[in-house]
């Protein structure tokens, strides 16, 4: 009573896709150095909203876990000088398609009943980890919208279960959440080619941008998307700042 | 061999009798003001079924004991009365017996079910959703905001789906994760499921009732004991339902008053 | 001119030539008997295994099963159960008992083989719905399992696969999608093949019987088949359409069981107006009359049973029949108890308590004669009999807790708890096992013309009986304590101090389940190696133990059909053959035990 | 239906059984008047089992009208559709083939008694089933016609229930036409029994009946 998964030919593809990438970047390996990258910061210009508290009184040891760090909400986090944090910045436009894909495997951890990060950007295909820190049974439900072609999942991660290890087909950004701790929600940013997310203090770097004209895109789960027109050159760092307004 | 299965049965009879009778495990104490009748109901429908469990059982070990090991040229012996009495000691025994139950049992449900609710009964609506129970009190103007599935959203808490910005009555309201009532103050439940069925059940109270999605159902009930209980989901909803539950919090008025106002500082 | 005179329903007759018509797809009822016995065996050992699982899992939460994934990798990563693994472990066990071991085994299986025998007749009429009967069924078991291949798993909804949860698809969880529609198709399909089979049992029953075999000299067993199929006939015709409307708010997007407004994940449900309490009424219309016909057949075995062990009738033959009936017709009327916290109408739940009560009488009475006809017997104990008392202890535990679930009130503390679970499990679960158990040792040597090992029998016995009770008498405390059902852990507060009942539990159920293993062993190796069986090993009366040879010819009865000179049981009386004179013998009986 | 037993003869003197080898309880002795047939008496199992059948059918379709009540009553989205007049069509179709199947059945019979010639009884049987595959073209048609209303089987409850209903209808009319087509072919090569004539009646005339019960179902509004 083995039970197929459907997942294992998309591993297989990814694992596919991965040995591609790795050729492409070891053709990139000679102008390394020709690439330059795009940095900037994001600010909330206003306010910053109130982040309602969660009460998790539903599951004590979520409680336990936030016993001197009360929870709040996560969607609009603004740091020192209005910085927002979890912005997700990305090239929408001008991208050859042979830009180096990231290889390093980002983990989205279950912790103290939350996500961290809130939001997590990833390449298309980019294989990522799904792990949990909690003592208690999480289950991670991804909802992509069902036209794009990204599958949806629905899987119970026990305390101390291995990671689950996956990725996506095409750039969505998925929202996720756990049924068992309703509050539980954040974000898969699924995009196409070099990529950034903000710090606590809304500042970014995106690494590995061959020299060019691009469109930046800054994507906020609240407040939508801003975009950019930048110039990189060669080796040079070029600048992108963007401002969202507060609701 | 047959005198051997007669003492098993005797003894596992026995056996099983006593933690009922110990009442190693059982209910948990009633802290509901209408919950005595069940409780009697309970203890009643345990001492007639217990002894009828104990007679049969017995019976059908002595009779074991007595005739497994009768010899072929034993002849053969007929109850006395034969099949007519077993009929009649049927029907006198479980007919009587059911009747009482019935009756009483009638009165125990209706005191649940077919009284309304007082004019005075402090309404709550509970929410039920894979895989929580979320409440919502209405504030100080006693009255609900209408809800909006479409605006349901927990990703920014609003579970309910209620529009603080356009209905004037949802200001006010208060939601919170967990159940406060004050005590000896009857409580009018609004019950509301969110996507499938659940229910609502607390031992202690005596009330348990499914919630039926597109069907608002009402319970109404006084707790009597303050204290720290638990309300958890007896309709499997999925995955979680193993760990659907919230926290019913019994206080005295006024710390319920000033719970609410904390709950009310944090919407 | 053209011959039109009904034809000898002997077309068929002429033995089978060729392994497939003989053993595939028989005509004959006896190897369709055998078929459902063997597929009731599958099943069980399935169910079996996955109880074990649950019970570890309960007992144990979060501590690794090894080698549990390889039986699913995403239901147990690192051979931990996951809550959604556990409930569709859960669902399939249910499924599987309920239907492919309690509905064929003591009803199909036994029913299949003996009906025909005992009313004297030499097959079904419709041998070829027979036939179609088991394979339909079969096809039912395997979209059944299919569903634990699909790549979230089989459905975890429960047995009772309340609406909305079963109808809203994969947005309702892991296997709430395909696993559903496998779920529903299974059973509709299961359906059909029931309606077969209770085709062919009631014709039987009304027009096969032979010369001199009245309706009142059919004997309990035959009685017991011919009531269940005719509750069979009602109940599958019900839950059928009940299925295709569920498929139908899966694949087709209608709207029967799911109302407007529900919200799943934030997201709108594209569904209106549906009825939830639609699809309980029709489930439980099927639903209760169903855990009768697991029961019943095991109530008309035993009775065939004992009476052969007590050399002596029951009390009363016709009461018997009467409490069956009585049984069968009040089951329709009392489906409401499962649903007295389900939202509906409070009036009703107390319409729906009364016959619930009432229907402990024609169940109480039929303990009643049983016990009255162990006074005076010559009672003889065999592995057989012994099952068929232990039947009789776990039928009056299981009654008496229905007491409680009877009533409105007190369902308010034991609904959804273990107590309902115990209660079940005792009176359709064990009880149906022990009649399926004490019909195997009693008719095997019938069936393959060899006998079984008493010695193993009665071991399995005295493991089973006591084991039974270890498990089962504990979930009904549980439920007392107000620990839920359908739970994959207990994170509750109130129930965590209850966990150490539940270890008790699963040891002594893993204890019990391997004493099956007995049964099996012994099963297997009497089938091969037992002791040749005589035509009538237990000097029994009935037309089954008249057949010229054992196992008996194609035809049953060779070149001639037996004629029926007696009630079916005429025990205690001097005869040439002993205490003892057969249906099929024109002896005269000195003294007949006229019916009451 | 069941069978009345004729009383055993009381035998004078029992027979002295021959014991064989073994204490089998029975003795090599067998009855000596048992014949390899059903009781004389009882009616041959096919017009018993038809009335089984049609039992369960019974049982089916009132699960379904059950379902349909309570939908109809339970929520306000139901539409009421008018429903397409091909339906009335249909139905005298139908109920045309069932007379054709009477008079089928009764040339038959006179065939049987030697009046009348075997064209003649299989022209009628064909004829009935001819209608009846007919009236299932005819329900397809309507069902086409609902599609290009805009009204499917998802529309609204009242169209579920229209093509569940019909559906389910059709199919078991199909089984009809098989069981007609199967004793049209017996009645060929003359194995045709005619208790299988009569269930297939019964049977046949029980869908129709059904199918007015069914249309009346659908068209009043509870």
């Amino acid at each position: 009573m083995k039970s197929l998964h459907g997942c294992n030919f998309v591993a297989m593809l990814v694992a596919l896709a991965m040995v591609a990438a790795g050729a492409l970047m070891l053709g990139q390996q000679v102008n390394a150095a020709a690439e330059g990258t795009i940095t900037g910061t994001v600010k909330l210009d206003g306010t910053a909203p109130h982040m309602k508290g969660i009460d998790m009184s539903k599951d004590p040891y979520c409680v336990k876990q936030h016993e001197n760090s009360p929870a709040h909400l996560e969607n609009v986090v603004v740091g020192q000088g209005g910085g927002l944090e979890n912005v997700v910045l990305y090239i929408s436009e001008g991208l050859t398609g042979n830009e180096a894909a990231s290889s390093e495997e980002p983990v989205f951890d279950q912790k103290g009943c939350l996500y961290t990060p809130h939001v997590l950007a990833l390449d298309v295909n980019q294989k990522f980890k799904v792990i949990t820190s909690d003592q208690t049974t999480h289950n991670i439900h991804p909802l992509p919208n069902a036209m794009t072609g990204n599958i949806p999942w629905n899987k119970s991660q026990p305390p101390g279960a291995p990671p689950i290890e996956t990725s996506w087909k095409t750039p969505e950004m998925i929202s996720v959440k756990c049924n068992i701790h309703p509050w539980m929600h954040g974000y898969f940013a699924v995009v196409k080619g070099p990529h950034a997310t903000t710090d606590g203090n809304g500042a970014y770097t995106i690494h590995n941008v061959p020299a060019g004209n691009y469109t930046v895109t800054a994507w906020q789960e609240d407040l939508g998307t801003q975009t950019a027109k930048v110039t990189v050159a060669a080796g040079k760092a070029a600048n992108a700042n963007f401002t969202f307004k507060g609701k | 061999m047959g005198k051997f299965v007669a003492v098993t049965i005797v003894v596992i009879a026995i056996v099983s009798a006593i933690p009922i009778l110990r009442h190693t495990w059982w209910m948990a104490p009633d802290i509901s003001q209408h919950g005595a009748p069940i409780d009697e109901q309970m203890s009643e429908t345990m001492a007639e079924a217990g002894i009828s469990f104990l007679a049969s059982q017995i019976i059908l070990a002595l009779f074991i004991w007595k005739f497994s090991g009768s010899r072929p040229s034993d002849p053969i012996k007929s109850f006395p009365g034969g099949a007519k009495t077993m009929v009649w000691a049927a029907f006198l025994l479980v007919g009587t017996e059911v009747l009482a139950l019935g009756v009483f049992g009638v009165k125990a449900w209706a005191n649940v079910y077919f009284a309304a609710p007082a004019a005075n009964a402090l309404p709550v609506q509970v929410q039920a959703g894979q895989f929580a129970f979320y409440f919502r009190y209405p504030g100080p103007d006693g009255s609900f905001g209408p809800l909006h599935p479409d605006l349901i959203s927990e990703a920014n808490a609003n579970f309910f789906g209620i529009d603080v910005d356009h209905d004037p009555d949802s200001k006010d309201d208060i939601v919170t994760a967990e159940m406060a009532i004050p005590v000896n103050r009857e409580i009018h439940l609004l019950m509301h499921a969110k996507d499938v069925g659940h229910s609502f059940f607390v031992p202690e109270l005596r009330v348990q009732q499914d919630f039926v999605p597109g069907l608002d159902l009402s319970l109404h009930f006084t707790a009597t004991k303050i204290g720290r209980y638990e309300i958890v989901c007896t309709q499997l909803c999925g995955l979680g339902h193993y760990n659907m539950k919230a926290y019913l919090s019994v206080m005295s008025q006024e710390d319920f008053d000033s719970w609410l106002k904390k709950e009310a500082a944090l919407q | 001119m053209h011959e039109m005179s009904p034809q000898p329903h002997v077309a068929h007759h002429v033995p089978p030539t060729g392994f497939i018509r003989k053993h595939i797809f028989s005509l004959d009822h006896k190897v369709i008997g055998k078929q459902y016995y063997g597929l009731a065996l599958v099943a069980v050992l399935m169910g079996m295994v996955l109880s074990w699982l649950m019970r570890i899992h309960l007992a144990w939460t979060n501590y690794p099963i090894p080698g549990l994934h390889w039986l699913s990798n995403t239901g147990a990563p690192g051979n931990v159960m996951t809550p959604e693994y556990y409930l569709q472990l859960m669902t399939m066990h249910a499924t599987l008992m309920v239907f492919f071991v309690l509905t064929t085994a003591p009803f199909a299986a036994f029913g299949n083989y003996f009906l025909p025998i005992q009313v004297g007749a030499e097959d079904m009429p419709f041998p070829h719905f027979n036939m179609m009967s088991f394979w339909v069924t079969f096809v039912g078991f395997l979209v059944l399992v299919a569903s634990f291949f699909v790549s979230d798993g089989p459905t975890l909804g429960g047995w009772t696969q309340y609406a909305p949860l079963s109808a809203v698809g994969a947005v309702g969880g892991p296997g709430e999608g395909m696993g559903v529609v496998l779920w529903a198709s299974s059973i509709a399909i299961f359906c059909v093949g029931q309606l077969l089979g209770s085709l062919n049992f009631i014709t039987t029953t009304l027009d096969m019987r032979t010369r001199g075999m009245s309706m009142w000299r059919l004997p309990l067993s035959a009685w017991a088949w011919f009531i269940t199929s005719c509750m069979g006939l009602t109940a599958f015709a019900v839950l059928m359409p009940a299925c295709i409307l569920l498929i139908l708010d899966h694949v087709a997007g209608t709207s029967f069981f799911v109302p407007g407004n529900l919200v799943i994940n934030d997201q709108l449900q594209p569904h209106s107006g549906g009825s939830t309490l639609l699809w309980q009424h029709l489930f439980w219309f099927f639903g209760h009359p169903e855990v009768y016909i697991a029961i019943v057949p095991g109530m008309g075995i035993v009775s065939h049973v004992l009476i052969t062990n007590m050399r002596r009738p029951m009390l009363s033959h016709r009461v018997l029949i009467y409490s069956m009936g009585a049984l069968a017709v009040l089951s329709y009327m009392v489906y409401g108890h499962h649903m007295f916290v389900s939202g509906m109408n409070p009036v009703s739940s107390l319409a729906f308590s009364f016959p619930t009560l009432i229907i402990t009488i024609p169940s109480t009475i039929v303990v009643l004669i049983w016990l009255g006809s162990l006074y005076g017997a010559k009672l003889r104990i065999n592995a057989a009999s012994l099952f068929a008392l232990g039947f009789i202890s776990m039928f009056i535990t299981g009654g008496v807790s229905g007491f409680f679930l009877a009533q409105p009130s007190i369902d308010i503390m034991l609904h959804a708890t273990y107590f309902v679970v115990g209660h079940f499990h005792m009176v359709m679960g064990v009880a149906a096992m022990f009649g399926i158990f004490a019909g195997t040792y009693f008719w095997f040597p019938k069936m393959f013309g060899r006998m079984m090992n008493e010695t193993l029998g009665k071991v399995h016995f005295w493991l089973s009986f006591v084991g039974a009770y270890a498990i089962f008498m504990p979930f009904h405390y549980l439920g007392l304590a107000g620990n839920v059902r359908r739970y994959q852990a207990f994170v509750i507060d109130y129930m965590q101090p209850l966990i150490p009942v539940h270890r008790f539990i699963t040891v002594a159920a893993l204890a019990t389940g391997a004493a099956q293993l007995i049964f099996l062993y012994n099963l297997i190796h009497s089938r091969f190696w037992g002791q040749p069986a005589s035509d009538n090993p237990w000097q029994a009366t009935s037309l089954e133990w008249s057949t010229p040879t054992t196992p008996p010819p194609h035809n049953n009865f060779g070149d001639k059909l037996p004629e029926v000179y007696h009630d079916p049981y005429q025990y205690g009386v001097k005869s040439s053959m002993g205490d003892y004179v057969m249906q099929a013998s024109p002896e005269q009986v000195p003294s007949e035990h006229d019916e009451a | 239906m069941a069978s009345t037993v004729h009383e055993p003869p009381k035998i004078a003197s029992p027979v002295e059984p021959v014991r064989t080898a073994g204490h089998d309880g029975r003795g090599g002795w067998a009855p000596s008047s048992g014949e390899l047939r059903r009781l004389k008496d009882s009616p041959p199992p096919a017009s018993t089992g038809i009335w089984v059948v049609l039992a369960s059918i019974t049982m089916t379709f009132l699960a379904f009208s059950s379902a349909l009540i309570v939908r109809q009553g339970s929520a306000a989205d139901w539409r009421h559709l008018s429903l397409p007049h091909i339906l009335y069509v249909n139905t005298l179709v139908l109920l045309a083939s069932s007379f054709a199947l009477e008079a089928a059945r009764r040339q038959v019979d006179a065939f049987m008694k030697g009046r009348g010639t075997r064209a003649k009884s299989a022209r009628w049987l064909y004829i009935a089933l001819f209608l009846g595959l007919l009236f299932v073209a005819g329900q397809y048609v309507a069902w086409l016609q609902l599609r290009s209303a805009g009204l499917f089987l998802a529309t609204n409850p009242n169209s579920s229930f229209f093509y569940v209903l019909t559906g389910m209808h059709g199919l078991h009319v199909l089984g009809g036409l098989g069981g007609l087509a199967r004793v049209i072919r017996r009645f060929g090569n003359s194995a045709l029994r005619k208790s299988t004539l009569d269930a297939t009646a019964h049977y046949w005339h029980f869908m129709d009946g059904l199918w007015v019960y069914l249309l009346l179902l659908l068209w009043m509004k509870l």
